[in-house]
């Protein structure tokens, strides 16, 4: 078999092994009966529903804004377009730390914030607050991504597109978007998993209330606070099974509509 | 850190143990190890980082001297067994004050100005970090609290937090360990308010030497490393970084 | 705006990289088809690109129906291509490949895959209408691709090298088909090609491209015959000859003395002239031997013989079984249909006419 | 103009200016002389200095690791490939604190760890412990963009090279890799981010230590805790304005390089 | 393994969807040259794939030189390939694609360059090298991946539709080109073309695929003048007639009857027959008026005609210099050289030969 294959791929197991291992230690830190009251308390299950429910929200917003921002990023050019790129880049650099203050200061007691504050919409100490840390947190991810898969596309797809009469707009959700899919793929993955492990930037946004703007990362930090490892461990587990099955299942969805490419090259096998 | 190696024959030369220590301490921390070591030999490896996270280290991996930035971690730790309980000793005091943004907008000057309506009050969870728990009590020992609680407007798993809330304006007053205030009071970023001592409840910073440290065989160094700090000697060092030493003797 | 110019592109200019398209311009006729031929990299494809609104010219207009189209969006100008790469959807299956620019035309779904069913049974595609386009070979993506174009009746169809691919036999029933649907529609098509069949069997007019430009623009007949004297000739593999007029035969046709040999044509002239012959026209046979054969090559069903005329050279095109007798360095006569010798530049300076 | 064009590029735009403004407002926090001041202390040059080579580090060695795994999960197929892939994207939802300890956990007192230190490497709590923190945290992105792009690729252009000659491996390098360049640059982006600013997995495995496992979030961290907002945000800032001129740098480059499908669209303009 | 086939392909079958290649089997000499022609779609491109390495069959062999390369990586196998879409690395320009592969061969820059030179002065390149291939015109991609495949002088060329985008002058000079580098490196080349021109002027063995299956392997004349009884003379275009043998003239030459005209064969046979005549060696005159002119169709240079021998239709080549005084209706004479006239099948019961 071809050395570099098998390197490759034996490489490719390494690192599941790794991750694997370490995730297993996590889960043997406490004992089964611990894990299982654990999960039946109301702060679990209220933290484990604002979780799945809040990084839904902002998986969506942060596609929905991601792809027409990587579009015109890759299809149009403007003054300052690398400028525009390395802001938008920018916060997968900053501790979440940083991107929480900074989030803070834009839409705390700031004009914006105030602003939003006249329409009835609270973003400090809210969920919504949850949300707004979470998709800044991920957005930078899904442009980059969606933006370098928009550079690969041949714009001439999308010329046969309209000039078999489809407009601009319709030529994008038919045919740009659709070839962008992998890449698409790949964002998603990133903003789901990204938003449910999102914590620095949500604590100090949102404020990382008990029961209130509580999600698994801020359960999972609350109760090594209070001590209480055995609920800590529980709801880390919890936060990794839950995105293994979403993002699993995900995967799968992405083999059966992956690219034709792979049929063809049987040699390979 | 350690510059003479050529002396040898120290105590310790060539051990190493891992303390764990709350972040707030780093300051005169990082004096009190040089200190140590020279004196000893020995090398320390420090951690710092958030009580919770300590603890979560304590926890799984480990360390051999462990000091959270309040009791109530310390005492947790023992209920789990972690730690040799007749190592526990304070360190220092840890005082709560009254912190508020610059300019003080809401005139706060007392603790029972936090009860005044369209206050934003910030506070530590009572359940997640000590300085919560404390600020519940004070208030309740003032019988301030149900008042005040109508004024919270969120309670924060970390301290750190308070003071960041407080320093970008989004709440009017706070109560936090004045060791952590000096710092941005002195650089113009928030107010404090001291609270009189018959109001106040005061609390300790304590250390201890865990479990593992006897496993690993490095009891001794961790039991000279927790008296050191904890000495007449070091004291001047708490001092110097604006903490009142605790009174050992 | 006349009637005569249903297309027009007018001073045409565009720069890509090191690449110029020159000043171009054409009239196309409403219902007319209209070939591009050229040497490769002649600047044939970004022209129809130009024309369908993929590129923005620099300088010059374009016209459609008398309507100023040179801004208008790809999707408002009633016109479909066939890329020269097919540019299939790769998300799609060759159906709805197909069906795309009509699903956004008609509605009715019945309609849609009847139209479909229709064309895909003239193109001989119906089997792998299900399929993912990357599986395709080669001449299905290409008719796939003239199906999306073809079966949307545009007014406007641009096709580049829309044959390429394809066998023999498939081409010559997708130029039936084409034509018989340009009739039935009076679609205008602009069709570029490198194989001179098409344009026999296709096109009213003809634009010979090179270097960035139009060289020539005519009838098929004016392109063939009566090219221009330049590259236009040598690229069309029009014979091109020197020679001189001696005066008039009995019936009014000018004698013209070329080399050893006199030709008689329907033109008018006097004195040194150039004059165009079709090898295809040539007729060989032994008789006065005035020209040898200088070589002897078949290509494919026909064969070409180069014979020299005394100074001048001239090919000729026969079919095999004439040439069972005929060998290298024989003496043979020539005979050509004065209606096929046509005087195309009179030589007042004796000027070369090679490009 | 087309709207749907204005709409995207209305959209970058606001973005921008979002993330522009709460940067700015980070920058307002501290007075001028504060930061100078902070700037000339040792510890922040000496973390400054750490967190630009450890980044430096785990950003080559992740995209030298990612690019065989990525390339592997596209290019053959082998049993449990979708767990595989799930496992190596799942660290991307752990909050760093979950990684830091599953980490932890791994190269603590476990066999691995001790099997390393018996060849003399330390990880926890030094600045090895910083670099394998920074990769485990970035890794995963690396690898989900570049299987991703190299789904992208026909693999008929390797069997070109192939059959010109070249075997796998230099095909690979001269062929497979220059195609992935998008996704390359993407991931680099990705990865030198997110390397600058990992924190809680490096804080557990490495430990906070002063002027030894500090590098900026670090400093950024340890400086609040004790109340020092000043050298706080001045790292944080440092950190922002270090990985501005990275991404800058970065985003010119792949300019220059980048697709030339867009130098035929000019009716776009 | 015997010295007669450099290259062989044995029982190989391959499965792709709903595609599967049958049983293939070819057996090429060494310096030969093989083309494969085939409607499209008919697997003419997997087979060439197939050889090259890319797909890897399900059953069968491939043998090169003797040894069994069908497990044999692609870059042992000493082939190159020049594929339909050209498959240019788009991240090199023109220059770095030709030398891509000779790098591999050669450390000398200079004699890479110098090659590159001398290979793109032939393809008329040299001007296009610096640029960016995905800015080439198809016809300039072309000649890139030929100049690729060609520059490192393969044992074996495997070439799909190579001359498809380029215009006639190109072609004709890449024809002459491959031609003599064949020649002179004697490489073994397998040629995928829908052009009979190339399979003239090249080709020493022809291969007819449909549907998976190879109909027919031999040479260009067996091809052409004795198509197997089935698709393939429709294919290729050959006539294929009943006739009748009704004896032997005085040069031991067979009289065959066709229709009401009779025609000479130098092929022996009784009985009823089938034969097949090349349309361009029937020569038609005005004579004894046995057949009917039925159909005048202008293909590019030349003219077909269909003519009615009274039952069987025969088409014939013409060239327009024949035509001028033909019409529709009228009747004509045919003749047709012995040689050409080719018994190839026996008719023992009267099966129709229409596939
Ligand atoms: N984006 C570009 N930048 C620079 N040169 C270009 C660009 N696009 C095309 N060209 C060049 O312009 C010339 C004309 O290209 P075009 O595709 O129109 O040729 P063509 O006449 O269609 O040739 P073919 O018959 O080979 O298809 C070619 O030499 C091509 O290399
Ligand atoms: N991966 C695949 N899956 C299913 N069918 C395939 C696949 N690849 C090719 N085919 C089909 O196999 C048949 C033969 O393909 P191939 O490309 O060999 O045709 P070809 O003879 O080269 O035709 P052309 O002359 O049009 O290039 C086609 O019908 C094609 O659609
Ligand atoms: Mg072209
Ligand atoms: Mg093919």
């Amino acid at each position: 078999m071809e050395k570099f294959k098998a390197f490759c791929i034996f490489l490719s197991f390494l690192f599941t092994f790794l991750l694997f291992m370490s995730i297993l230690s996590l889960f043997l830190v406490p004992n089964p009966s611990e894990i299982i009251s654990s999960l039946k308390t109301e702060e679990m299950i209220y933290s484990l529903k604002l979780s799945i429910a809040t990084s839904l929200a902002s998986t969506v917003l942060v596609i929905l804004f991601s792809i027409p921002v990587g579009y015109a990023l890759s299809r149009h050019d403007f003054i300052g377009k690398s400028i525009v790129k390395s802001i938008l880049d920018l916060p997968m650099a900053f501790p979440e730390l940083v991107l929480g203050l900074a989030l803070l200061l834009l839409f705390g007691q700031s004009f914006i914030g105030k602003f939003l504050e006249s329409f009835g919409i609270k973003i400090v100490f809210t969920k919504i607050g949850i949300v707004i840390a979470q998709f800044f947190t991920a957005l930078p991810y899904a442009v980059r991504v969606i933006y370098s898969t928009f550079e690969g596309i041949n714009p001439r797809y999308e010329f046969v597109s309209r000039s078999l009469g489809y407009g601009e707009l319709e030529t994008f959700f038919r045919i740009s978007l659709p070839l962008a899919k992998n890449g698409l793929f790949a964002s998603t993955i990133i903003t789901f998993a990204r938003c449910m492990g999102a914590f620095g930037a949500v604590l100090i946004l949102a404020g990382g209330s008990y029961m209130n703007t509580e999600i698994l990362p801020i359960t999972l930090y609350l109760n090594i606070s209070y001590g209480n490892l055995g609920m800590a461990i529980t709801s880390g587990i919890l936060l990794i099974i839950i995105s293994f099955i979403a993002i699993l299942i995900f995967e799968k969805f992405e083999g059966v509509n992956s690219s034709n490419f792979k049929k063809v090259e049987s040699i390979r096998n | 850190v350690n510059e003479n190696k050529s002396q040898t024959n120290k105590q310790f030369e060539g051990k190493t143990i891992i303390v764990l220590c709350g972040a707030g301490l780093m300051k005169p921390m990082n004096e009190l190890i040089t200190n140590f070591e020279n004196k000893t030999g020995a090398k320390v490896d420090v951690h710092y980082g958030g009580s919770a996270e300590l603890f979560g280290i304590l926890t799984t991996t480990g360390g051999d001297v462990f000091i959270p930035g309040a009791y109530k971690y310390t005492a947790d730790a023992a209920k789990r067994g972690l730690i040799l309980n007749n190592t526990i000793k304070n360190i220092t005091y840890h005082i709560p004050v009254i912190a508020v943004p610059k300019n003080n907008p809401k005139h706060i000057k007392n603790l029972s100005d936090l009860a005044k309506p369209g206050v934003r009050v910030v506070i530590g969870d009572p359940k997640a970090c000590a300085i919560g728990k404390v600020a519940k009590a004070i208030l309740e020992k003032n019988h301030l609290w149900t008042n005040v609680s109508k004024n919270i407007v969120v309670e924060t798993p970390t301290v750190n937090q308070l003071l960041i809330y407080i320093a970008t304006n989004q709440a009017d007053a706070t109560i936090i360990w004045e060791d952590m205030a000096t710092w941005a009071e002195g650089k113009g970023k928030i107010e404090i308010i001291k609270i009189p001592k018959d109001e106040n409840i005061i609390k300790t910073i304590p250390t201890a030497v865990t479990v593992y440290a006897k496993k690993d065989g490095d009891y001794d160094v961790a039991m000279a490393f927790n008296s050191y700090i904890s000495s007449e000697e070091a004291s001047k060092i708490w001092k110097k970084w604006g903490f009142i030493p605790y009174n050992n003797s | 705006m006349s009637k005569l110019s249903y297309l027009e592109v007018k001073n045409i200019s565009i720069e890509l990289g090191e690449f110029k398209l020159k000043d171009i311009n054409l009239k196309v006729k409403k219902g007319d088809y209209l070939t591009i031929i050229g040497p490769t990299g002649s600047g044939k494809s970004i022209l129809l690109e130009t024309i369908a609104g993929f590129y923005k010219p620099k300088l010059g207009k374009i016209y459609l129906a008398g309507e100023d189209i040179t801004n208008l969006p790809p999707e408002k100008r009633k016109m479909s291509i066939v890329y020269q790469d097919y540019m299939l959807f790769p998300h799609m299956t060759a159906f709805e490949n197909i069906a795309y620019g009509l699903k956004k035309k008609i509605k009715s779904k019945e309609e849609i895959e009847k139209r479909i069913k229709e064309i895909c049974e003239i193109l001989n595609i119906t089997h792998i209408l299900k399929r993912n386009v990357k599986t395709l070979s080669g001449g299905e993506q290409q008719r796939v691709a003239l199906a999306r174009a073809l079966v949307i009746e545009p007014e406007v169809l641009l096709l580049d090298e829309p044959f390429s691919a394809l066998d023999v036999k498939t081409k010559e029933n997708l130029r039936n088909l084409v034509k018989k649907a340009v009739k039935e529609y009076g679609t205008t098509v602009i069709h570029i090609t490198h194989d001179f069949e098409d344009v026999w069997s296709l096109a009213d007019r003809v634009a010979v491209m090179k270097g960035g430009g139009i060289l020539q623009e005519g009838s098929v007949e004016e392109i063939f015959y009566k090219p221009s004297v330049n590259f236009v000739a040598e690229f069309v593999g029009t014979n091109v000859l020197k020679g001189e007029v001696i005066g008039k035969d009995e019936n009014g046709l000018t004698l013209i003395k070329v080399g050893d040999t006199v030709v008689k044509s329907v033109d008018m002239g006097n004195g040194d002239v150039l004059i165009s012959i079709r090898p295809e026209d040539v007729v060989v046979f032994y008789g006065e031997k005035r020209c040898k054969v200088k070589n002897i090559r078949r290509r494919g069903e026909v064969v070409e013989i180069t014979l020299d005329l005394g100074g001048e050279t001239l090919r000729s095109l026969l079919t095999p079984n004439m040439l069972k007798t005929l060998n290298v360095e024989d003496e043979v006569s020539i005979s050509v249909d004065p209606n096929s010798v046509r005087i195309i530049k009179s030589l007042k300076q004796k000027i070369s006419y090679k490009n």
